[in-house]
Order: structure tokens, then C-alpha cells, then sequence
């Protein structure tokens, strides 16, 4: 009897292990593998570029992972993103706005959706899956509504005669392309909100109760949590999560272009989920978050260099994807059987 | 004497058309164990939820040290220091977070700082728990890594660092074993010595006697008296909770037993059923009689294949089978109405119709097609025949009331003509009337010559309604009664760990 | 992202250390890589890369002009010997370019506005494609039309043939535009053809729309495909640019699509890879390069269906570009 | 109080009118209004039109309707529907099969296609839409691989050079294009899989535990249904659905395009969801489904004609997806609350 419980236990531990740094384990070996295929793979500036082309959708799995903390879930998060790029843009280009009106008018749009999103899910009742597609509808058709279906550039004609008169102030380009202290201005953008969010979601005391919420709701409210009022927060601060992603997107690459979220959701949501077996956490969080961003970063980035068909690419993000699901419910069937 | 530190006063509540509290009183006083006792379904609950802000109470009101306080929620009766530790602790645990977390849940989300050191909370929740004297459990460990009982524990943990006046435990024992008791006793003595009035409800008498001061016995949702616990004996308490009716439910009934049905041998699944045999014969009617958590629920779906055993064999009629899924069971000739209906036995969003006909749809169909004539003409029989109360066939179950959804829960399986029936507290939340209809039901079973097990908790029904007793304890079955031999008192003695010298 | 060939012939590696210019590594950065127009894009510069003795790599960025930065981020980390870019704007790229050029990787970009010295500029001569199809148009309807416009705004290409377009539509004013719209989407052909089809419905009668000019291809197919199933084989469709699909809807029996103007996707592909190898050899290559565009008709084409690989046979200067050769690149190739 | 109970029950009479026949009440006043305006509008031609146009995005739904019966849901029908578009081609274009074997074939993919849907959500436990996101990325990184980017069409030039040898042939296209009696082909097949579909829904044993599954897993399970399997052939399904409106439409536009589906999930979700409330069933089902779909038709085609600009249509259909959410959701949770 002792024995078997004895060995259970070590292989118990040992499947812990696997989960806790298998994932870990997995990028270091993806990248010794790709350093040693190509001296271009592991060196600082291509580093510090994959870390810049993460950045936006970094910020993206944030939002959605502030969602998934409280239980719920954003599909919305591409277009809201979209039509912040718009309105970012339409603002310098078309009306000439100064620049801190052209930071606050976008974050006002994603508080805009946020509320749109939890007051479909929280006071209608609509499940947050449904709800947030029909927002990612409502909301794409505005952003191309906005625009008339053009993107929107510097001097672009418009649709009344004449040119548009404003342009894309080298200040607002500056935190898309600009460098600092040797990193690129997105990458101290994206460091910064995935240290914050890690802050708030891990040591602070709203942190605990959006986990709180979304762990067991029922606990949360016999302990006075006004659970209806947490999930409107999260659904709003995953809004101006995706608004911020857009005026990075934005300064990028100094247009602002239709869709430009649309086809970042999946790479999003698959950031988040591979992100959820990070450190054997098995529940959504910031810093998972990131790490999963940038596995799919460096295997995308590392791929090129294996000559893998170009087309193949979605396989592979959905493989990852699948994986990271795999090992995170596999794992959690576990842990309900124990319970 | 002084004042009662806390009292309720003609206290109401209904729920829809049953009334689960009327009239109902109870006081409390500084630094005393209180029991809470009743039968199942006596309102114990309830009036305890009322307390502690989860239902507010229809009449009556709460006095706390002389002065009338309105608990409209459990925030609010926190704020008031009265804590409770439900029956379900899983509904107060956030499984994500860590021991620590969930110690000090209050105090996070009332706290105003808005920082959490780690380290701090860890060193809280430790003070607490080792006022509870427990030691072996890690604070930073995820709450879904405990056991029932420390689970419990972390609720307690919380009540204390909450500098509760009032803590309610709700059959804090039931998922306990009889050390986990002992220490839960221990930590309890502690509290009344700090002051803290406790209030203890369990099925338990034993333990009642040897930890609390004073004892409220309640039944049908009233007050039916308070005893002092030196001035009282077992015997009287148990005639205070079954009142004197319950006999009469059950007519003598003649049975003549046929060939052995069922024969279980050695099956064991897990922690919770553990190397069980017994038969069931034609015609016989079987108890299954344990407290709450003594496994009924689990071995009765054992039997039935939802979670096949792991250990042992089944033999239906001399032939061995092996039953994986109910769907092999019901083949055999083996059903189960299961004791969470809305859950586990019906569809509730669905007619009356298309539940009666759903376990044999071949039988209601012609080839493939649905003969919603043929439907229609079952639903209507068995409507008539268990008396169910229904404006017509095709009404969602929703709108039945618990013990019509009961009977078309039984109901459902007479098109099937199984031999076996297991019953899985199938009064449990059924009124009186509906309650008779049932036994009724099953006493009919049995004379047709088909094998009935009762699994039940309440045990003046097991009494009543079986042939012949097994006695449930920790998934074991320690005893088995004929009818002759079983007293409410051997049960309860052998169904909470006891052995007669 | 991306995908290499090698180069295919076993001998070619002996040679590549004869020749400086073989084995070089060569990057593709495109914007959206999707239809066929692209496919044979790629295919020509495949074809001529492999036909040097070099490697392409191709980057795809799913239109998300972001990602086109960070894959040409990569391509210049990645040490590749030059650059190749299609479509994708100044603004995005600029940065991306200047790193390269100032780490002496050569660049030759195609309809990218990139406004970086030293790097040379390929266009396919809109205004004059936007023009030939406009003049047919008139020609056609006597010059009194009215024409429906699908173009779409924020691409250089489309900027110069909008030019084209309003200038010659102050000259004409038999020609009216009566509805305009277009967007380029995930899918572009199947969203113009439903927006064809609503305006079809807003003109239900013959004669109310003469022609459709498509300022691309991809919503040429759509239109045509709206006109086709609505039974309205009256409107012809004008467009610009052409690939082998199109060829075959416009070599369809009553197919509305009468006329292209258009350089063969393949031949873009070859001759941008011809300037930039003339640039990774030292030379010295002009900063714009304007591709001569081939009008094709309709009543041009033979019976029998044809391929744009046999073309050439019917449509003179087709696929037979000899644009960015140079002695030294013709001789790199026969020594294969 | 009685007369209070009495009032309550005319009131509750009045919300069940309204749940019931609203949708319907609603149809009729569009088409009325749309009517009013243009002559166009009210003709057997525009109709059949109608019908036509919705043909395909209804045998989607009605996949995605089977799945949701069993409590499921299918987000890759989409680009399930595209890899069956390139799949019917090739097999035509490029290999040049009889009629039966390009009808077959890209059948037997839809199926392998549920079997991976089904796999991932009923064995690994993966949440439905989670699974189904990542195999809609798969199926679509394969159907590029497939095709290596190009569009299938008569006589393509092939990559290992020469030009294809197929055609799609005349019977091919009539599938897509042909008439018969009076309505187009598509027409009649949708109108043969929605009536196939109803009666196997609500008329069949079959139907009858497919629903109990959806309704109440635990319940049907011991009531001695093996729920696995049942989900497993609601998820094939839902794949034989999604490829038989690729051959649907890969002969109504004569090629196989790239990406054909992805743009059609969203309104065969909304179809779905808007057919919820009809007739007050308040759960998937296949006429609902038919009907969701045909409003969506009704009110695009109406708005072309009423001159709204194209990017104005997303609005409208996310506000329609919501308006049919929050009927649902508003009437079940008045039915919970009762119960
Ligand atoms: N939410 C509710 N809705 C309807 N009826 C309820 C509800 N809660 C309790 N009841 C009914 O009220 C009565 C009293 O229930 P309560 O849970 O208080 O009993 P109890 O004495 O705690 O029983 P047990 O010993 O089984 O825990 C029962 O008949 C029960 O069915
Ligand atoms: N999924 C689970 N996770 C944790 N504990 C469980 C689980 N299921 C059952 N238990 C516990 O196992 C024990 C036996 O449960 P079971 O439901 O079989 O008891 P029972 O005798 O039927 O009691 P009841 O009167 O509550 O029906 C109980 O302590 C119960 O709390
Ligand atoms: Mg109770
Ligand atoms: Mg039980």
C-alpha cells in the first residue's frame, strides 16, 4: 500500500513537473534549435525585433486575458481595435487634432465598446460568447461605416473634394517606430502594461477579486463582491486594452487601415491559452500571456528560416493552439477528478 | 440569566407554495454551542440562511444583543459577526486561489489597501490555521488541492480571522472522519472559550451530546422545543425530531419473496464505495440507510454503470454481467431515479410527454418516425395513474411542482418493465402528499415482483417503506437489519461509526 | 514567414562557387499573397531567382501591413543578400527599407511607395493601363456611357490610376459615372460581387449601365461574376490587371469582360529580380522603373482556350519583357 | 388578487404572443415596407433571388444547428466549407473524376473534419468553441497548403507545369447554375436539406436524442444514451454540412476560391441565432434556422435597394444577431426565474 501510494505521488510530481515547466522547457529547446540553424536566429536585433512584432498583439491578449480572468470571454477585441486605428487616424489626418486628444478620443472608444459588451452580457444575460460576436459585427460595420470603406492616410482626397489637410505628426509616429534606450518604443509600451497587468491582476486587491469573480462567482458575492460591477470593469478595461493596440497599430505603420484587428483575434486568444500553462498556473494571467505571445512569435519567426511553405503557417498556429488547449484541460480533467 | 446574545423571532419564509420556515424561533447565547436538530427538510437550513443574510426572511424579525437588525445580505450579516460554514463548502471556496486567499477572502475584498503583500497573508492565514491547530496545511497551495475536510477547515479560518461573534456550522461533520471530528470538537471548545457562540447542526446525535450546552429541535419548519443538554437524554430528542405520525405512512404490507434479483459481490469504486455485496430477491423491497456522505448516492451509481466499478462482479438473475454505462444497465433490467432529479433525472425545459417516452424511444416509434399518438397515450396513463398534477401532457416539467416532477421521474421508467428499481432519495424535497403517492408507487413495485433498493437518509422512511436494512457508513455497509431487528436507534447508531457491545 | 526553394539542379551548386552572384539568398516581403495574380507573381520571381543560382524566401503578412514591417525586420536580420517587396506602403516601410539599405542590403520594391534612396522603385505604368482601358471604353460606346467605377483608395497604384481616370473623364464628358465602391477585403472577389449585385438591382433595366471599370482585376472578377448570373451580358466589364484565371473568364463565350490592361504577374516577378540582381552586382540601376503594360482584348484571343503561358503567340509584348537584363545577369543564366 | 393573477396571465399571454409571432409580425412588416418602396421588390423573381442567395449560408447554419442541438457549437464550418470549395475543383480540374466521386469525396472530408471537431471536444475535453476555433485554423492552413495559394479554375496552369487537364463540366455547373421547374437548383436543394433536416430533428427518434443531449447531458446519459457518440455524429454533421455548401458553391461560381467560407460563419451563426425565436421554440432549430437566414436575405436585399452603402450592413446584421440574442436570452431567463 505505502509503495503504490509512494509511487503515485513521484509520478504524480512528475506530470506536475512536465506542466509546471514543460512549457518552458519546450521554447528554450525551440530556440537552441533554431540558434543552431541560423546565426541570424539568436542574436539582439532580431530579438528585439520579435519582440516588436508581438507587441501589438500582446496587448490584444491582455485585454482578452482580463476577460478570461473574470470568466468571461472578448471576440471583440479585432475590431474594436480596427476602429480605433480609424478614429486615431481620422483624427490627425482628417480633423488635425492635437495629440493628446488623438491618445484619449480612442480610449474613450474602447470604454465605449466595453460597456456595449457587459451590458449585453451582465444586465441582458446573452452569454459572453455570443455577445461579444455580435459586438465584433456591430462594431466592425461602424469602423467601415466611419471611414466609407477607405483607409486613411496622410493627405488622402476625401470623399467631399479636396485633400484631407493633416498628416501623421512625428510624435505619434515616434511611439510605433521610435527607439529607446536601445528597445523600440512598443516594446517598452507592451513591458510596461504586461508589468502593470501582472501588478494589478497578481498583488493588488482588485486583482484578487477579479480572480475571485471569476473563480466562483457565488463565493464572491456571499463575501460582498458586486460581481456585476467587477465584469462591466473587466469588459472595459479589455476594451481600452484593444483601442491602445490599435493606436500602436496606428503609429506602426502610419496609416490607419481597415480590418487591421481582424485577423489578430485568433493570434490573440492563442496567446492567452498557450499562455495558460506557463509556470503550471492553469488559469489566465498576464505574464502567461506575454510568454505565450512571444513562443508564437519566435516559431513563426524561427520557421522562415526551416523553409516551411508560407501557407503552412496556420497550421502550425492552430497545432500550437490545439497543444496548449490539450495540456490545459487535460490537466484540468485532472484536477476535477481529484476534487 | 443573561439576555440572549442573538434571537430570531416568529421567523417565516416560503419558497413558492412551500413553506419551509413557519413561526420558527431560536436564540443565542454569548460563548455557547447551540445544536440545531431536526429531520431532513426541517428547515434548519433554511433558518440558518436567513440568519446569515442569504434569504431574508418573509415575517418575523432578528434581535442581535437586544437591538432588531435587518440582515438583507451575507455581507451585511459579516459585518454583523455572524459567520456561517455552509453544508456546501464549495460554494464559499474560489478553487484557483491559494489557502492563504481563501482564509482571508473577507478581509481582501473589504480590505481598502490596494497592494497585497504575499507574505503578509501567509503569515495571517498561518496564525489562523495554527489557532485551529492545523499544521499540515501549505497556505500557498491553490484551494483545489484540499480535501473536504480542510476545506472546511479554510472556512472556519476565515470565520476566525474575521473576528466573528456567531459562527454557523452547517453539518460541518458529515464529510469528516472521526479524527477530523475530534480536532473540528477541539478548535470548537476554543471558540466558545474566546467568547464566540456557535451554532451546530448535525444528524449526529452523539456528537451533539458531547460538545454542545444547549439544543433546538425543530420540525416541519417550527420550533418544537430547547433542552438543556445536561437535562436531557437521546431518547427524548429523538421523539422531539420524528413527532409521533410517522407510522402511519406506512401500512403493513405482505410480500412474498421470489428468486434472488440482484447479487453484488466485493464491488469497491474508489474512496467512497468499498468492497460492498449483497442481494436483492424478487419482490423485496431493500434500504439503504447511511448520514449524509456515507456514499448511497455513489454506489447506487455504481450499480447503475455512470461510474462503473473498478473491483468486484454483478450477477442480475445468476447471470454475471458487466454493466459499463447505464445504457448496459438498462439493458440488464436495472434503472436508477436519481436523487438530483432536475439534474440528473429529467429534462425539465421539455414536456411532460417527451420525458415519459425518452428511456424507450423504439417503443414509442414507428422505424425512425416518433408516434406522438402512441407518446401522448403513455403520457396520459401515467398521469392518471400516479395521480400527477399537470395542466396537460405537453407542459414543460418547469412548471411542475418538486414531487410531480418526482413522480414523472419514476413514472418515466414503466414503459421499460425493468426488474430492478433503484431509488436514490426520492423524497428528498417532496411534500407530504406526493411523499405517500411515491411509497405507494414502490410498495406496487414490489408486489408485482420487481427487486426495489431504497437509498435514503432519513430514517423513519427506510423504517417505514423496506423489507430488510443495510447500514451505510464511510462507503462500507456495516449492518444489515431485517425489519424486525431495525430501531431508529440501532441505524443511527450503526449509520454514525457506532457497534453495539 | 516564409518558404525557400532551392535551387533545383545539383550542378548549379558546383557553379555557384564560380560565379559571385550564384547562391545568393534572396527575400520576398508581400503584402497579401492571396489569388492567382500573386501566385504567379511568385512563381515568375521563383523562376528567375532559381534560373541565378539563388534561394527565394517568401514573407506573407495576411495584408496586416504590421506584420509586412516585422517580416522585413526579419528578412534583414536574417543576413539575406537582397530584398524584394510587393505592395505595402511608405509609411509601414520606410523604416524597415532605410535599415536595410544602411546595412547594404539591395532593395527593389514593387507598387510600394517606398521613398528611400538607393532603392529602385518598379511600377506597371498605371496611368497609361488606366488610360488604354478608359479609351477602348469610349471607343466601344460611341463616348456616351454610363459607367460604374470599382476602385479603392489608399494604394499608390490605385492613386495614379485615379489620376488617369479623372483626367479622362473631365475630357469626355459623354462618359458618366453613375455608382462607385469597392473595398479590398479578406476576399475580395466574392465581397464586389455581392456589391455588384445590389447595384445591378438599383439599375434593373437595359441600357441603364453601359460598362464597369475595375481599377483591379480581383474586383473585375467579381463584377463579371454578378453580371454573368444576373443574365446582364449588355455591361462589359473594362479592368486593369490580368491573371491566368482571368484570362479564362474573359476567353468565356459571352463573358462580359472584353478588355485588360496589365502586366503578366509573371514577367513583374523576373524583371524585379533581374534589377535587383543588377544592384547586387554593383551596378548602377535607375531609381523608378515603369513596366511597359500589354492591352488585352477580347477579340484579340483565338478560339481554342490559351494560357497566359502561350499569350505571347496572340498578344504582342507579352510575356516576353526583356526589361532589366544585362549582359553580365544573361550570361550568369546560360552558365547554368 | 385574483383579479391581479388574472392580469399577470394577460400580460404573460401578451410576452408569449410577442416572443412567438414577433419575429414573424416583423418579417411581414419589412417585406410590406420594402414593397412600398420599390417594385422591384415584391416579384417572383427577386425571390427566388432571395432564396438563392441565402442557399449556401443555410446549409452552414444548418450544420452549426445540429451542433448547437447537442449543446455544441461549430466555428469551423467556415473554413471547412472553403478546403471542400478547392478540394470539388481539383478533383475535377486537376484529376479530372467522374461526377460521383467529386461529390463524394469532399463529403468524406467535412466528416474527417467533424471527426477532429469531435476528437478534441469529447475525448481531450476541450471546450466547444476553443476546439472548433483551432480546427478552423487548421482546415484553413490546409486548404492553402492544398492549393499553394492559387484559386482552381478550368485549364490552370499547373506549378509542375502544363496546364490542368479537367473542366468542370456541364451536370457540375448545373448544380450551381441550373433550373428546375421554375426554381434555381440551389433553391431546391436547400429546401430538400431543410425539410430532410426538420424531420429528422423533430420527427425522428434520432432528433429526439439529439435534443435530450443538448438539453441535459447528465440526464440523457442515465437515461442510458451514450451522449459521446451522439456528439460525435452532431459534430460530423455539421462537417458534411459545411462541405456540401462548398460543392454548392464552388459550382455557382464555376472555380474553387480561396478562403470562400471564412466569410460566411458569421452569418450562418446569426441565422441560427435569429431562428431561436421563431415560432417561440426558443432552441435551435431547422426551420428557424431557414427563416433566420431568409430574414437576413430579405433585409440585405432590401437595403440595396433603400441605396444603404455596403459597410452599413455589418451594423445591421450584428444588430439583428443581438436583437435575436437578447429575445432568447431574456425570454429563457424568464422561464428559469419561473421555474
Ligand atoms: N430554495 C428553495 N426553494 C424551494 N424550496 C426550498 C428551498 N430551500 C429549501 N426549501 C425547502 O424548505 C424545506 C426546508 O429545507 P432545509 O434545507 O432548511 O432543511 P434542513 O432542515 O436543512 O434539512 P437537511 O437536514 O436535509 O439539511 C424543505 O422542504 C426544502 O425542500
Ligand atoms: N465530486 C465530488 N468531489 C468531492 N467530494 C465528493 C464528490 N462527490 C461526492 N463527494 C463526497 O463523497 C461523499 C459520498 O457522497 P455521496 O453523494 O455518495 O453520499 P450520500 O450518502 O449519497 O449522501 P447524500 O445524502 O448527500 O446523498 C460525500 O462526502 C460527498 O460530499
Ligand atoms: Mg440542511
Ligand atoms: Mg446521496
Amino acid at each position: 500500500m505505502q509503495a503504490a501510494v509512494k509511487r503515485n505521488k513521484l509520478q504524480e510530481r512528475g506530470t506536475n513537473f512536465l506542466f509546471k515547466f514543460g512549457a518552458i522547457a519546450l521554447l528554450i529547446c525551440i530556440i537552441i534549435y533554431f540558434s543552431s540553424i541560423s546565426d541570424a536566429f539568436f542574436t539582439y536585433a532580431n530579438f528585439t525585433d520579435i519582440l516588436r512584432s508581438i507587441s501589438i498583439v500582446t496587448l490584444l491578449a491582455l485585454g482578452v486575458t482580463f476577460t478570461l480572468v473574470v470568466g468571461g470571454f472578448d471576440l471583440s477585441v479585432g475590431s474594436t481595435m480596427s476602429l480605433s486605428t480609424v478614429v486615431t487616424a481620422s483624427l490627425m489626418v482628417w480633423y488635425e487634432m492635437p495629440l493628446w486628444l488623438v491618445l484619449i478620443v480612442p480610449i474613450v472608444v474602447g470604454v465605449l465598446v466595453g460597456l456595449l459588451n457587459s451590458f449585453l452580457i451582465v444586465i441582458i444575460g446573452i452569454p459572453d460568447l455570443l455577445a461579444t460576436l455580435s459586438t465584433m459585427y456591430i462594431v466592425a460595420g461602424f469602423h467601415r461605416t466611419y471611414t466609407e470603406g477607405y483607409s486613411i492616410y496622410n493627405n488622402m482626397p476625401l470623399t467631399s473634394g479636396g485633400t484631407a489637410p493633416g498628416q501623421f505628426s512625428e510624435a505619434f509616429l515616434w511611439i510605433g517606430q521610435g527607439r529607446l534606450l536601445g528597445l523600440p518604443v512598443p516594446v517598452w509600451i507592451m513591458l510596461i502594461l504586461v508589468v502593470v497587468a501582472y501588478i494589478v491582476l497578481n498583488h493588488t486587491r482588485w486583482g484578487r477579486i477579479l480572480y475571485m469573480t471569476g473563480g466562483n462567482e457565488e463565493a464572491a458575492i456571499l463575501s460582498g463582491v458586486n460581481t456585476r460591477k467587477v465584469k462591466f470593469i473587466a469588459y472595459i478595461i479589455s476594451g481600452i486594452f484593444a483601442s491602445l493596440a490599435g493606436v500602436l497599430f496606428t503609429a506602426r505603420v502610419g496609416s490607419g487601415q481597415i480590418d487591421a484587428g481582424t485577423p489578430l483575434l485568433m493570434e490573440a486568444v492563442a496567446a492567452v491559452f498557450v499562455g495558460y500553462s506557463v509556470l503550471g498556473i492553469g488559469k489566465p494571467n498576464a505574464l502567461g500571456t506575454f510568454f505565450g505571445a512571444a513562443v508564437i512569435g519566435i516559431l513563426l519567426n524561427g520557421l522562415t528560416i526551416l523553409n516551411l511553405p508560407y501557407y503552412a503557417f496556420d497550421i502550425i498556429k492552430g497545432t500550437v493552439l490545439v497543444l496548449a488547449l490539450a495540456a490545459t484541460y487535460v490537466y484540468a480533467k485532472k484536477r476535477f477528478s481529484r476534487a | 440569566m443573561l439576555n440572549p446574545f442573538l434571537s430570531m423571532k416568529a421567523i417565516d419564509k416560503s419558497f413558492g407554495n412551500v413553506n419551509a420556515l413557519k413561526n420558527a424561533e431560536f436564540e443565542l447565547k454569548k460563548g455557547e454551542v447551540h445544536a440545531l436538530l431536526g429531520v431532513n427538510g426541517a428547515g434548519k437550513s433554511t433558518l440558518m440562511k436567513v440568519l446569515s443574510g442569504v434569504y431574508e426572511q418573509d415575517v418575523g424579525e432578528i434581535l442581535l444583543e437586544g437591538e432588531r437588525i435587518r440582515i438583507r445580505s451575507p455581507k451585511v450579516a459579516k459585518d454583523f459577526g455572524i459567520y456561517c460554514v455552509y453544508q456546501e463548502v464549495d460554494t464559499a471556496i474560489v478553487a484557483e486561489l491559494s489557502v492563504a486567499e481563501n482564509i482571508l477572502l473577507d478581509k481582501i475584498v473589504a480590505g481598502s489597501n490596494m497592494f497585497i503583500s504575499k507574505k503578509k497573508l501567509n503569515r495571517e492565514a498561518r496564525n489562523a490555521l495554527k489557532q485551529l491547530q492545523v499544521v499540515n496545511i501549505s497556505v500557498e497551495i491553490p484551494a483545489f488541492m484540499l480535501s473536504l475536510a480542510e476545506k472546511q477547515l479554510v472556512l472556519i479560518a476565515r470565520a476566525l480571522v474575521s473576528s466573528a461573534k456567531v459562527i454557523i456550522f452547517d453539518e460541518p461533520t458529515a464529510p469528516l472522519s472521526l479524527n477530523e471530528s475530534t480536532k473540528l470538537f477541539s478548535v470548537i471548545k476554543k471558540l466558545k472559550a474566546t467568547g464566540v457562540g456557535c451554532i451546530f447542526i448535525s444528524h449526529r446525535l452523539p456528537e451533539v451530546f458531547e460538545i454542545c450546552d444547549r439544543m433546538t429541535v425543530m420540525a416541519e419548519g417550527t420550533l418544537v422545543g430547547t433542552y438543556n443538554t445536561s437535562e436531557t437524554n437521546q431518547e427524548e430528542i429523538v421523539e422531539a425530531m420524528l413527532g409521533t405520525s410517522y407510522s402511519k405512512d406506512f401500512p403493513a404490507r405482505k410480500h412474498v419473496l421470489g428468486n434472488t434479483l440482484l447479487r453484488v459481490k466485493n464491488i469497491s469504486r474508489g474512496e467512497k464505495v468499498r468492497d460492498i455485496s449483497f442481494q436483492v430477491s424478487e419482490g423485496e423491497i431493500v434500504g439503504i440507510v447511511g448520514l449524509v456522505g456515507a456514499g448511497k448516492t455513489e454506489l447506487a451509481k455504481t450499480l447503475f454503470g455512470y461510474s462503473p466499478y473498478t473491483e468486484g462482479s454483478m450477477e442480475i438473475l445468476g447471470n454475471t454481467l458487466k454493466i459499463k454505462h447505464p445504457k448496459d444497465a438498462i439493458k440488464a433490467g436495472l434503472v436508477l431515479i436519481p436523487e438530483e432529479r432536475r439534474k440528473e433525472g429529467l429534462f425539465v425545459q421539455e414536456s411532460l410527454r417527451t420525458n415519459a417516452s425518452f428511456p424507450n424511444l423504439q417503443n414509442f416509434s414507428r422505424l425512425l418516425f416518433m408516434d406522438k399518438k402512441k407518446e401522448k397515450s403513455f403520457a396520459k396513463e401515467i398521469i392518471e395513474r400516479l395521480q400527477i398534477k399537470t395542466s396537460s401532457t405537453e407542459t414543460p416539467l418547469v412548471y411542475l411542482s418538486g414531487g410531480n416532477q418526482q413522480k414523472v421521474a419514476i413514472g418515466k421508467w414503466t414503459s421499460l418493465d425493468s426488474s430492478l428499481y433503484l431509488f436514490d432519495e426520492p423524497t428528498k424535497g417532496v411534500d407530504i402528499g406526493a411523499k405517500t403517492d411515491i411509497y405507494r408507487m414502490i410498495r406496487e413495485f414490489a408486489e408485482k415482483g420487481k427487486g426495489c433498493l431504497y437509498f435514503s437518509s432519513e430514517i423513519h422512511e427506510v423504517l417505514g417503506i423496506s423489507d430488510r436494512i443495510l447500514v451505510m457508513y464511510d462507503g462500507h455497509i456495516v449492518k444489515e437489519l431485517s425489519r424486525k431487528e431495525a430501531t431508529q436507534e440501532r441505524i443511527l447508531l450503526y449509520a454514525s461509526g457506532g457497534k453495539e457491545e | 514567414e516564409g518558404e525557400t526553394t532551392k535551387s533545383s539542379s545539383s550542378n548549379g551548386d558546383v557553379k555557384a562557387k564560380e560565379n559571385p552572384l550564384a547562391g545568393k539568398k534572396i527575400a520576398l516581403v508581400m503584402q497579401q499573397n492571396l489569388g492567382t495574380f500573386s501566385a504567379q507573381y511568385i512563381e515568375g520571381v521563383k523562376e528567375q531567382v532559381e534560373n541565378f543560382g539563388g534561394t527565394v524566401t517568401v514573407f506573407t503578412s495576411e495584408g496586416d501591413l504590421s506584420k509586412m514591417a516585422s517580416n522585413l525586420d526579419a528578412a534583414v536580420n536574417q543576413g539575406v543578400d537582397g530584398i524584394l517587396i510587393d505592395h505595402g506602403t511608405k509609411e509601414s516601410l520606410n523604416q524597415g527599407v532605410e535599415n536595410a539599405v544602411a546595412k547594404g542590403i539591395p532593395v527593389v520594391a514593387f507598387d510600394a511607395g517606398v521613398e528611400v534612396e538607393g532603392v529602385t522603385s518598379l511600377e506597371q505604368g498605371d496611368e497609361k493601363m488606366a488610360q488604354m482601358t478608359l479609351e477602348k471604353l469610349a471607343e466601344d460606346s460611341n463616348g456616351k456611357a454610363n459607367i460604374v467605377k470599382i476602385w479603392v483608395a489608399g494604394f499608390a497604384p490605385m492613386e495614379r490610376r485615379q489620376v488617369a481616370y479623372e483626367n479622362f473623364l473631365g475630357e469626355n464628358p459623354g462618359i458618366k459615372e453613375i455608382a462607385t465602391f469597392g473595398a479590398a477585403t479578406q476576399n475580395t472577389a466574392l465581397d464586389t460581387q455581392s456589391q455588384m449585385e445590389a447595384v445591378l438591382k438599383q439599375y434593373p433595366n437595359k441600357g441603364e449601365i453601359t460598362a464597369v471599370w475595375a481599377a483591379w482585376d480581383e474586383f473585375a472578377k467579381g463584377a463579371v461574376r454578378a453580371i454573368e448570373q444576373a443574365g446582364r451580358t449588355d455591361i462589359k466589364v473594362y479592368s486593369i490587371d490580368m491573371s491566368d484565371e482571368d484570362l479564362q473568364m474573359i476567353q468565356n463565350e459571352n463573358s462580359p469582360w472584353v478588355a485588360s490592361a496589365a502586366v503578366d504577374p509573371k514577367d513583374i516577378g523576373r524583371i524585379q529580380v533581374r534589377y535587383l540582381y543588377q544592384k547586387i552586382s554593383g551596378g548602377n540601376v535607375e531609381e523608378k522603373v515603369v513596366l511597359e503594360p500589354v492591352f488585352v482584348e477580347a477579340s484579340k484571343l483565338p478560339k481554342e482556350t490559351v494560357t497566359t503561358n502561350e499569350l505571347s503567340d496572340h498578344i504582342e509584348g507579352w510575356g516576353a519583357s526583356d526589361q532589366g537584363y544585362t549582359d553580365e545577369l544573361k550570361g550568369l543564366e546560360e552558365n547554368r
